[in-house]
């Protein structure tokens, strides 16, 4: 078992086993713990995948801001310590045939697939040949230009920049902002004093 | 190579199902929005992998990037919502949102 | 290639599709300038009513000027821009166009009422136009990724939009199970997403009908072949986030409770918008997959199945509308079994387009969706109407119940009038717009009949469902018009001279002339139906 | 492969496959070692001068006059307490808690950068992944505050988080603004590329990085909730704020993961601003910068390349623990901020002025290229970097570019986080 197979194999162990944690758990914080650490080793299964930049993203975006956002929902929704919701047994027995059966039919489909060998190099290696490197050949997508497009058949020599959902993606954010500071903030105007929860 | 596709797609899979079983059984409304984020992460999984071992190459990458920036936008205005609903009903239970029927 | 030559096609690109991109920006622009005069304080001087009924105006302008620029014959009728991200044709100007205007006649309506009151329009337009700038985005992608953001967009300002109400525990209420649920369909669908583009190796959605070719070939072309059967597994899944923005059975839920907790000016705005978004993306999506050669039949058993849906949706949507007697709620399950007669011209259209005839049926599936664009325009008319009139009396009874319009001709004749009008359209009345739109989407799915059996089925079900309907909607107009008002109950003097019955009387005419000169505008949607052809 | 420990591991390249684990195995030693012993120094640093500055002599009793072992000392007396859980805590995430913590600010050296190549992992996009990771400390301070039971804690813990979580968006903006003068996320790229004359430091690329350090290193204090900003375990309110619960080897954790950091937030300042490993003294720097190449690739001595690395490590960590000493200095000199005035001085100050420093760095270039003709105003390695850049490919500072895609990225994600604190 080489280096990476190994990690690969811790990794996604984590990954799913947190995962498995995450709906098994009663209270809200230990979801989001087990939350953590599946997202967290996923960012590593993203740096195994030779996508340094999105695994970084994930870490920083997802665990340090999407998560920490939740741990503040959960906690600023708290109307008692360690709050349960308990869900029925039976419930999360039928829930989880279900899901394993759903498992079984996108795996067995997967899994029968014979994936094309890339006629590229793939990812890893365009433009600067560095393995993991993809930070100049996304920021350059970023900025619409795809060095390293046009070789396979039938593509746009120009390839698919991504100029536009770059900066359309900050309207959306904005727009966002507005709503949820709208949402979250007291009404400005005067409430009387026993309506204030 | 040393951890094909198809390991990569079984995670992806399982957190798939993992957060839409998550999704299906919590009757906290954030531990739902938990079970979305495990969803969102299966899908990036996806991505990821396919950009390392297929044709869609870069494309992947930066799919998968949007997804953290569109799950990110999305989670906070699902919490103010759920601080909305909590200051109104002082629970976050979803099953008490029953006032609406019909 | 060199990097200047790169950054130079770039930026040749770019230029040459940011005027096809204008109508867009002068949102963008209006959503900033909002902002920025609550940071200088200038929106105490000019409220922000007034900014957004300019932005809209302008925004309704460019897009007028875009459609005339199209129809000019040595126009190219069709061009991708932005390195291929959006398909800039008639169809997606079509789209704009209409937006555009819903946006203008919604803050009309929004300001008439004044349910975002002066402090928080500003927030209130903000998430108006932002949503509308997704479904802009929707209805004219090309790739995966911009569907995905699309719908993104789209629906997380409808959340906060939802709640916006945000002291009322409907609102809120309404508003949690629109953000649980939408969260959960939009994830669902990029899992979709996800498996799609991995099978066929590109997020390009005009090459996706290629690389399925591609994917089919030394298959069976059925479900035993493990590519095909993963990417229409990748296709059911996306199909289950699009139904979710459609409210189609089973993934309609959210829909009345959403509708009934939000305010009608938004559930108006919902119920027409963001739909006509997605069957935008929808109709998109199902022609880049269809006429692959080697995958006809799995197209042809999707758009049967999208016609069994349709059935199922509307009868659904009519009957649960039969015991409710909240006229929000009761125009939330309207909406259903509304967006159900739509979904049938969307089956027709992948049946056709996929049937053994297909090159020589190209002018029957150009109809089919003239048929659904033209819907959506009387679509829009009568369904905003119908909420505008819901809001107006709510000002005045503070209750949205039906029994607070009991005998309310006596008071407002003209909100009645225009009532009935609407509501008769809904119904497809001959005279009304809503009856031509029927009966294009129901010919051409006569029409699909001939290339598989399952069509007739889904025209018979859908003339039932008309006459279904009928006895609700009349249910409405009775206690409108025959029943007494209660000594009780709170007068609605809504004049004839005063700016809500000028509202209620434009969108009425609409309704009527669209109705008794169908040729104004099917030709317009024919024309945009026969430019989503070309790039495929 | 990012695992790829560059240097050691081809020093034992002769072991064949098992070269990345011993490798491996080294790092984890010296990290261990590092981390194990630089909060006892800096433990002692703190006493001393917090001594010194309340005209106080500090610890003087244990290892001789000037208190050596009292580190020690004290690290002795901590393991011997008492590990107690309270009754109302969730005892797994209460003790799990402060191992998170440690691991986020430990795992941040992975990428730091000690000398030219010494380096466990030489990532493309190093500087976005140490503040990634750095991003990850809060989580554990949360949890510890949640699931102690105690409404001190949870104080605490609300506080951190919010503090934290705010104060990250200037950060990351004052780190970008050198990144836009560098044109790279590589952390060994940039400190390579300030060798020569101090005057090539980074500090002094332009007026927007110098301002820049100065937020910078406010901002990085705050964000290792040191004094003035450590409202969350302000004990005249909050008795210990998250860690109020805690006691013996758990809670040094805290204060081993909190030094940690601030070496870990010092020595990305010194090599984003202060030039790294770099003496800042021309002559030195050059003939340091030959020896190591002459030792790597083989026409020199490796020992002397290595002796130069290992000097370059001693300039690299006496500018960060200059840093971590400004910090102790400041922390008993200033007063401490109410918790409204924290937030208000990050929103409404730091968040406003790292952009506009962030913005004045891109215009920088193009202002100087249509006055003086070129980007930077100094020559030196950068100087030379980017009018080779030029020369081969016609192009100005196009390939920065790509850096300004993470920018905005991260830009993006500021915007959301600024939601949590309204």
């Amino acid at each position: 078992m080489s280096g990476e197979a190994f990690l690969f194999t811790v990794f996604a162990a984590m990954t799913c086993f947190s995962a498995i944690a995450v709906v098994v758990s009663q209270t809200v914080v230990r979801m989001a713990f087990w939350l953590v650490i599946s997202l967290g080793s996923t960012a590593a299964l993203f740096f195994l995948a030779n996508a340094d930049f999105v695994g970084a993203a994930q870490l920083l975006i997802y665990v340090g801001g999407t998560l920490v956002l939740l741990v503040f929902g959960v906690m600023l929704t708290a109307s008692g310590p360690y709050m349960k919701i308990g869900t029925s047994t039976g419930e999360t027995v039928v829930a989880g045939l279900i899901g394993l059966l759903f498992l079984f039919v996108v795996f067995a489909s997967v899994s029968g697939v014979n994936w094309r060998q890339p006629v590229t190099a793939s990812a890893d290696n365009v433009a600067t040949g560095a393995v993991g490197n993809t930070l100049r050949p996304l920021g350059l997508s970023f900025l619409g230009a795809r060095p390293e497009s046009g070789v396979l058949p039938g593509e746009d020599a120009a390839g698919t920049g991504y100029l536009l959902p770059f900066e359309i993606v900050s309207v959306h954010l904005l727009v966002v902002l507005v709503g949820a500071s709208y949402l979250a903030r007291a009404k400005r105007r005067a409430v009387p004093v026993n309506q204030v929860v | 190579m040393a951890a094909d596709l198809n390991a990569y797609l079984l995670v992806g899979a399982v957190l798939f199902v993992c957060g839409v079983v998550c999704m299906a059984t919590k009757r906290n409304g954030i531990g739902v929005l938990m079970g979305v984020e495990l969803v969102l992460n299966g899908a990036n999984v996806n991505f990821v992998a396919f950009s390392r071992y297929t044709d869609l190459g870069l494309d992947g990458q930066v799919f998968s990037l949007f997804v953290i920036v569109l799950a990110a936008a999305e989670a906070a205005v699902a919490l103010a919502i759920a601080l909305n609903f909590y200051n109104n009903h002082l629970t976050i239970d979803v099953d008490r949102a029953n006032k609406l029927k019909g | 290639m060199l990097f200047t030559e790169l950054i130079n096609s770039l930026i040749t690109d770019t230029t040459q599709s940011l005027p096809r991109f204008g109508v867009e920006l002068c949102l963008s622009a209006t959503i900033v300038l909002f902002l920025l005069m609550r940071l200088t304080g200038l929106d105490r001087l000019i409220p922000a009513c007034l900014t957004a009924t300019i932005g809209a105006l302008v925004a309704t302008f460019l897009a007028y000027k875009q459609f005339d620029a199209l129809h000019d014959l040595n126009a190219v009728p069709s061009v991708k821009i932005f390195t291929g991200l959006l398909v800039h044709d008639l169809f997606s100007v079509y789209f704009r166009g209409f937006l555009a205007l819903f946006l203008l006649l919604t803050v009309a309506l929004t300001s008439l009422t004044g349910i975002p009151d002066e402090d928080d329009s500003p927030d209130f337009y903000s998430l108006l136009f932002g949503a509308t700038i997704g479904m802009m985005l929707m209805a004219s992608a090309n790739n995966l990724l911009m569907l995905f953001i699309g719908i993104e967009m789209t629906s997380v300002p409808s959340y906060a939009m939802v709640g916006f109400l945000k002291g009322r525990k409907p609102s809120s209420e309404a508003a949690l199970k629109y953000v649980v649920y939408g969260a959960g369909a939009a994830g669902v669908m990029l899992y979709g997403i996800s498996l799609l583009a991995g099978v066929l190796g590109t997020t390009d959605m005009s090459m996706l009908a290629a690389r399925m070719t591609e994917a089919a070939a030394g298959g069976s072309g059925g479900l035993n072949d493990p590519e095909l059967r993963t990417a229409s597994l990748g296709i059911m899944l996306i199909m289950v986030g699009l139904a979710f923005k459609l409210s189609l059975v089973p993934f309609h839920f959210w829909c009345p409770d959403a509708f009934e907790g939000a305010s009608a000016e938004v559930a108006g705005f919902l119920s027409v918008a963001s739909k006509a978004g997605a069957f935008g993306l929808l109709v998109r999506f199902c022609l880049s997959l269809s006429g692959a050669p080697g995958t006809e039949s799995l197209m042809t058993s999707f758009g049967v199945g999208l016609g069994f849906i349709a059935c199922i949706t509307t009868t659904f949507g009519n009957l649960a509308a039969y015991t409710q007697t909240n006229l929000k709620r009761l125009l939330a399950y309207s909406t259903i079994a509304h967006a159900g007669y739509m979904v049938m011209a969307v089956a027709a259209m992948l049946v056709m387009a996929n049937g053994p005839q297909a090159a020589s049926m190209q002018v029957d599936i150009n109809r089919s969706i003239e048929g659904l664009l033209y819907y959506l325009v009387v679509y829009l008319f009568m369904n905003l109407g119908a909420f505008a009139i819901i809001a107006i009396a709510r000002n005045y009874t503070f209750s949205e119940e039906l029994d607070s319009f009991r005998g309310l001709i006596s008071q407002s004749p003209t909100l009645c009038i225009g009532m009935l009008i609407c509501m008769f359209s809904l119904v497809g009345m001959p005279p009304f717009g809503g009856f031509v739109g029927k009966l294009f989407i129901f010919a051409s799915a006569f029409r699909a009949g001939q290339i598989h059996w399952f069509m007739y089925v889904v025209v018979a079900f859908g003339a039932l469902n008309t006459v279904f309907s009928l006895v609700y909607y009349i249910r409405v107009l009775r206690t409108m018009f025959m029943e007494a008002r209660p000594a009780d109950a709170r007068p609605v003097p809504v004049r004839l001279a005063s700016w809500e019955s000028a509202f209620v009387v434009t969108l009425a005419v609409f309704v009527l002339l669209l109705g008794i000169l169908p040729h104004m505008m099917s030709q317009t949607a024919n024309d945009a139906a026969q430019s989503l052809a070309i790039f495929r | 492969m990012m695992f790829a420990a560059q240097s050691i591991a081809e020093f034992f390249s002769f072991l064949g496959g098992w070269q990345y684990v011993v490798a491996a195995v080294i790092h984890a030693v010296l990290l261990v070692h590092v981390f194990a012993l630089s909060p006892f120094a800096f433990i002692w640093l703190e006493r001393k001068v917090s001594g010194r500055i309340q005209d106080r002599l500090g610890p003087t009793r244990v290892g001789g006059l000037f208190g050596w072992l009292q580190s020690l000392a004290d690290g002795i007396k901590l393991v011997q307490k008492e590990d107690l859980c309270p009754q109302a805590a969730d005892s797994m995430l209460f003790r799990s808690a402060p191992y998170v913590v440690c691991v986020a600010s430990f795992a941040a050296f992975m990428v730091l950068p000690f000398s030219h190549g010494w380096v466990a992992v030489a990532a493309d996009c190093g500087l976005f992944i140490i503040l990634a990771i750095l991003s990850l400390e809060v989580f554990g301070i949360i949890m510890a505050g949640y699931s102690s039971g105690s409404k001190w804690s949870l104080f605490g813990g609300m506080r951190e988080a919010a503090q934290m979580v705010s104060y990250e968006i200037p950060l990351a903006i004052c780190a970008l603004v050198p990144i836009v003068a560098a044109g790279s996320l590589n952390l060994g790229e940039i400190g390579g590329m300030q060798r020569g004359w101090f005057g090539y430091w980074f500090l002094f690329h332009d007026p927007f990085t110098f301002v820049a350090f100065f937020v910078y290193f406010v901002v990085a204090t705050a964000s290792c909730k040191r004094a003035p900003f450590d409202l969350a375990e302000a004990e005249s309110e909050l008795v210990g704020g998250f860690h109020t619960e805690y006691s013996g080897m758990r809670w040094s954790y805290f204060f081993m993961g909190e030094y940690a950091s601030m070496f870990a937030v010092c020595g990305i300042a010194s090599i984003l601003f202060l030039g790294g490993w770099n003496t800042g003294i021309g002559p030195i720097d050059d003939a340091l910068y030959a020896a190591r190449n002459a030792g790597a690739d083989g026409t020199g001595s490796p020992a002397l390349g290595y002796l130069a690395n290992v000097l370059g490590v001693f300039v690299f960590v006496s500018k960060a623990s200059f840093g971590v000493f400004v910090q102790v200095w400041l922390r008993w000199t200033l007063p401490r901020l109410r918790i409204d005035q924290v937030m208000t001085t990050c929103l409404k100050y730091l968040v406003p002025i790292s952009c506009f420093l962030f913005l004045g760095a891109i215009l920088w270039p193009l202002a100087l290229v249509t006055t003086l003709g070129r980007t930077t105003w100094t020559s030196g390695p950068l100087g030379e970097l980017v009018a080779e850049e030029v020369r081969e490919n016609q192009v100005t500072r196009s390939l920065s570019a790509a850096d300004v895609g993470g920018v905005a990225v991260r830009a993006a994600e500021g915007v959301v986080e600024k939601e949590l604190v309204r």
